[in-house]
């Protein structure tokens, strides 16, 4: 793993480690807005932020193609963003606008956008996992060489709809790569406490799976890693079970005090892990200038502020959506 | 018009739709080498290949979703239950998935789907495999709910449920699959919409509302009133989501009386709500309180003797229609 | 009696019950550690200790069917469902499982068991999350259906479920866990029967049936119609399955007119099979049709705004009881 | 392997060769006769016959105390009889009569004996392996040292009940054996369409669990390698997913006309691996006479014609049982 970290890094064009750090930083302001504005009540339900885990969302993209596949959980903004939904649109769904990624009816955990084949936003845990076999189905049918990849956090790992989503797709070899993000928790229950087997990757065999499982704060590294996966199922080669080690810095969502974990374990992972951080450093060692940096972090800051005041100023959900597209026209 | 099964009409109208459209293909346990457990999918390996006739193991769940995720990106699955029983541990991907995904996503992602196969009890298969499975389904926005009780409406309903645009719950008379009856001819390309009733019987003194098994003792009964010179006016939904109660209710108006007859268990359902929609829109023409005959409230035993008895029949239908007419 | 909230009703049954019992546990995800994600186990782990309060994988499925076996073989388990939503996946356990179990086995193998958890809309948690479940259970002979109101029904009803011999599907209401109410001493140990409705308020002029998270909007109508001069009878049941119709219909038999007032989706479901109720066994004592007041027929939108209007609230709820009076 | 047949052989005493062979010769007959009545239509909706893997129950009730558990699926018969209910009420539940097992109200599928601990008899794939784990942690919760033994086939292996119940029991390490009966078709689909993994116990790493996988034909080898893991249950040391290759002779139940697969390979079968005919060799093996394993035959004959009269002349299942049954009293 030490000499593909090594080769990875070493071949990362700079407008590359730029393209990760500015998306990185996106994902990682707009969700401290998001957090604010959940504090201030413009924002409800449900807010599960993806801080810590950005660099896995980040370096998946950078091994996709726009015509390939993602599908995820609640956890879903991060994604969003990477595969090409507008700041304004997140944020605008976050504050249940019309404007909205859902225009309004989704909210943070049902995030959608058809046109960047971006698939969700799933609320069921374990759910998706067959949605996203079945978006690999189809890629199958149609011969095509588009690629799915369904990720999932470590507490999924024990439900039926994660089993029969990978059995289906390591039987059939469908083009698709299963992402575990092993973020240590689910909501307050540790690893220890839930996963029968050590290495989550164990399972793989049993679904006749190719394995990989690695560390995920840098998002170069997350880059080479996926290529190989996502290649792999390109070429008919079927399904991989990945396990990215991860860790969330805020809380489950919102609502949770997090009091199942110290403090002095979260700045650590904080001091060592932070994606942002690490995307900053790759920089400067690529030679971008402080001030080179500090102008990126400035269009993001502006992005994020616009998305924000946009949001704010936009147009609530319509009654209509919410009753119009109960059922998709033209069969009766 | 030919004289064709219950089976066959639904075999027809799936080989019809995978003709027209290469979108469309079926996939189930058992649908392709062993030709269906219920053999209604007779043939069609054969005629379109093991790419479109897919055998999948037993994890409902597990291809129900992906049924759901195929329909989201543009194909149109064909998902045979080999029971409706076995759809219990695919609830939430029907519930939770195909019939929200639309509206979750503001209409960025269509489930064009259908869920289909044998509903309710065949014939002593016991407590877990004799569900009736509509009330489940038809409390729930974005799905549609079909139940056909005639060959001819097996197959035009099953060929509008393919082309549509959203899931579909349809659910086959397993004690049907061996009626015949007329059906048009291929080159006719028969659909029926969705919340069209049907009037299988005309009638002035009492309507009876039936859809699926229970349809054919209806209609006798109806005959065996009809000696009395009693004329009862059968109404078979067809789809129970969407419900034509315009139908219902203007059959009401002229009768002034109203039985529903169900094979699922009594309390709520589709069988309830036909009642509430009734009371509510012909409240002042109704001679008598809606009556239902339906199956008893108790899970199905294997012994034949009580599986008759707890499957409704001649004898609860008779005596609610009767009743609703005072006749003692 | 002392005034403490739902939550804490929910607490003390299960402690109280702990305590009486060493074969009752609890099981679910994050009920010990966490303190439950609805703080209903709050200190349960710290008196009870980790073998009986015990923090399960999200496997809903998985751990309810560890309940019924436990059940079959002597234990009480009371299993939460961090929400009823995501009871869907575990839909077969309990339909054909627990359900099923004794009457399959002629009476050998009894499954007292209590799944209970937040049912219905919370706030804003969107169309995955916020599904009323009472019309899939209410279907289903062999199972109770429970669902409190007020925290001394809370109390009383979870401790006569958790005593009992069969199944029971508890329902909370989310929104009603911080409500405050009288509650009994501890050591008078109420529990509260099923199937005994609970007049909420007595009144002659219209007969209002409301149960769970409602039944606060109906009271506050209630209040305005008293202003008004119209005194309306509001009847929870407080148990769905059984069903007090006695109760029901003899209010609805003084006062000639009838409201349900239900958040689950309109179609079927216990709403509907109340009005079947009402209308068969009332049915000349009614001087309007029975109306409902419920929530929309849609999936739940997770813009603030439309919640408001999809879940039933006061305006709906007095426009149908206006509509059943003829007060235009 | 090799190994432990040999010694497991060896140190069989011959009355217990005698009590495997006669049990197993009693389901083989008791089910021939079953199918006749069903032919007759005196036995009505599914049946599933356990003919050729009779060794699988007979070996595993061998290692089991009477106060273990044993739950499986719909294809209940032998293990109904091994846990030591009588023909009589096995055959009269099958004509659905009063004196059956679970009165008439279970039939085939449903069979129950509460008071030799044997707990159906389930018709939803999947769905009974949770209730075993149930029922371990049960033996946990009362810190009794009892074991449950689960079996299932080789197609519930994809459904989300299997994963679920073997999570639960890995993850809290119950008392609890796994079994899968891999017959090698689920009805009409050959193994290798229908299960990812080569072998099945590839998946025990994924649960943290033990593993065995052996040739059931013969009733002492299943014994041997059941009581190794029953006792490593016993000891607190966790579950066991076992794999038995075995082959069922006849159809997946009556109505199966088993065009799937060929006259030929079902001969081959019978011919090499019938459990009843190895069982018989070993009693000979052992000294047992001729005229001795005629005595056995003729034995089990009556008690199985003694069965099909009791069945056919029993009272009907009782209406009173089918409502009575539904809630159990007490509680209101
Ligand atoms: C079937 C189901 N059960 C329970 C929940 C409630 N729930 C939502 S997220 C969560 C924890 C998930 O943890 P993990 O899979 O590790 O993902 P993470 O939140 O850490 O990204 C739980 C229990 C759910 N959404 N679905
Ligand atoms: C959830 C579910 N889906 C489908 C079925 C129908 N069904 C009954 S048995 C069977 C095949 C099972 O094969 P296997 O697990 O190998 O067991 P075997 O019959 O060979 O003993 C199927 C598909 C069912 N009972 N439950
Ligand atoms: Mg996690
Ligand atoms: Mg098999």
């Amino acid at each position: 793993m030490g000499s593909l970290e090594t080769t990875a890094s070493a071949q990362v064009p700079g407008e590359q480690l730029e393209r990760m750090y500015r998306s990185m930083l996106q994902i990682r302001r707009l969700e401290e807005e998001a957090a604010r504005a959940y504090v201030q009540g413009k924002i409800g339900g449900f807010l599960h932020l993806y801080i810590g885990q950005e660099a896995i969302a980040v370096g998946t993209e950078a091994a996709l193609r726009k015509t390939d596949w993602v599908i995820t959980t609640y956890r879903d903004h991060g994604f969003a963003l990477t595969r090409g939904t507008s700041s304004r649109a997140v944020m605008a769904e976050l504050f249940g606008k019309d404007a909205g990624c859902s225009r309004g009816l989704g909210g943070s955990m049902h995030m959608f956008d058809a046109e960047n084949r971006f698939l969700g936003g799933h609320g069921i845990v374990g759910g998706h996992c067959a949605l996203g076999s079945g978006v690999a189905f189809r890629s199958k049918y149609l011969k095509t060489d588009e690629v799915t990849v369904c990720f999932f956090g470590d507490g999924a790992t024990n439900i039926g709809g994660f089993h029969e989503g990978l059995s289906l797709a390591g039987l059939w070899k469908l083009p698709i790569v299963f992402v575990c993000e092993n973020n240590l928790y689910s909501m307050g229950t540790p690893l220890d406490r839930t996963l029968p087997a050590r290495d989550l990757t164990d399972k793989a065999p049993g679904y006749s799976m190719a394995r990989d499982r690695f560390d995920g704060h840098d998002a170069v590294v997350v880059q080479a890693h996926m290529s190989e996966a996502i290649e792999r199922a390109r070429r008919g080669e079927g399904p991989t079970l990945i396990e990215i080690l991860t860790y969330r810095f805020r809380g489950h969502s919102m609502s949770d005090p997090g009091k199942y974990r110290t403090s002095e374990e979260v700045e650590e992972r904080k001091a060592k892990n932070d994606p942002v951080r690490v995307g900053r450093e790759r920089l400067s060692n690529a030679g971008f200038s402080e001030a080179a940096i500090a102008a990126i972090d400035a269009q993001v800051e502006e992005e994020v502020q616009d998305a924000l005041k946009f949001a704010d100023e936009a147009a609530p959900a319509l009654e209509s959506s919410m009753r119009e597209f109960v059922l998709a026209g033209g069969e009766l | 018009m030919r004289e064709i099964t219950y089976r066959d009409a639904l075999k027809e109208a799936m080989a019809e739709e995978m003709e027209r459209d290469p979108r469309v293909f079926v996939m189930g346990e058992e649908v392709g080498y062993y030709q269906g457990a219920y053999k209604v999918t007779r043939g069609l390996l054969e005629q379109f290949g093991p790419e479109r006739v897919i055998d999948a193991p037993i994890a409902e769940a597990g291809f129900a979703g992906v049924g759901v995720g195929a329909a989201m990106t543009g194909l149109r699955p064909v998902i045979e239950f080999m029971t409706w029983n076995f759809s219990l541990v695919a609830f939430d991907q029907i519930v939770n998935n195909a019939a929200k995904m639309y509206q979750m996503s503001a209409g960025q992602f269509s489930v064009p789907i259908v869920f289909r196969g044998p509903n309710a009890s065949a014939r002593q298969v016991g407590s877990q495999h004799s569900h009736a499975v509509e009330p489940f389904y038809c409390n729930v926005p974005g799905l549609h709910v079909v139940y056909p009780s005639t060959p001819r409406d097996a197959k035009g309903l099953l060929k509008t449920a393919i082309r549509g645009s959203n899931p579909v719950v349809f659910l086959e008379g397993e004690t049907l699959y061996g009626a015949k009856g007329l059906v048009p001819e291929v080159a006719e390309d028969e659909t029926i919409p969705f919340g069209k009733a049907r009037i299988a019987r005309e009638g002035k003194d009492a309507t009876v509302v039936v859809w699926g098994r229970p349809t054919p003792a209806v209609l006798e009964v109806a005959e065996k009133f009809a000696r009395e010179g009693i004329e009862l006016e059968v109404i078979d939904p067809r789809t129970l989501r969407p419900l034509d109660t315009d139908s219902i209710v203007a059959s009401v108006k002229k009768t002034h009386r109203c039985v529903v007859v169900h094979e699922h268990w009594p309390f709520g359902g589709p069988g309830a709500e036909i009642v509430d929609r009734v009371q509510r829109e012909a409240f002042d023409h109704l001679d008598a309180p809606v009556l239902r005959a339906t199956n008893l409230d108790v899970p199905m035993p294997y012994a034949a003797g009580l599986e008759t008895q707890v499957i409704v029949g001649a004898d609860r239908i008779e005596a609610a229609i009767r009743k609703v007419l005072y006749l003692g």
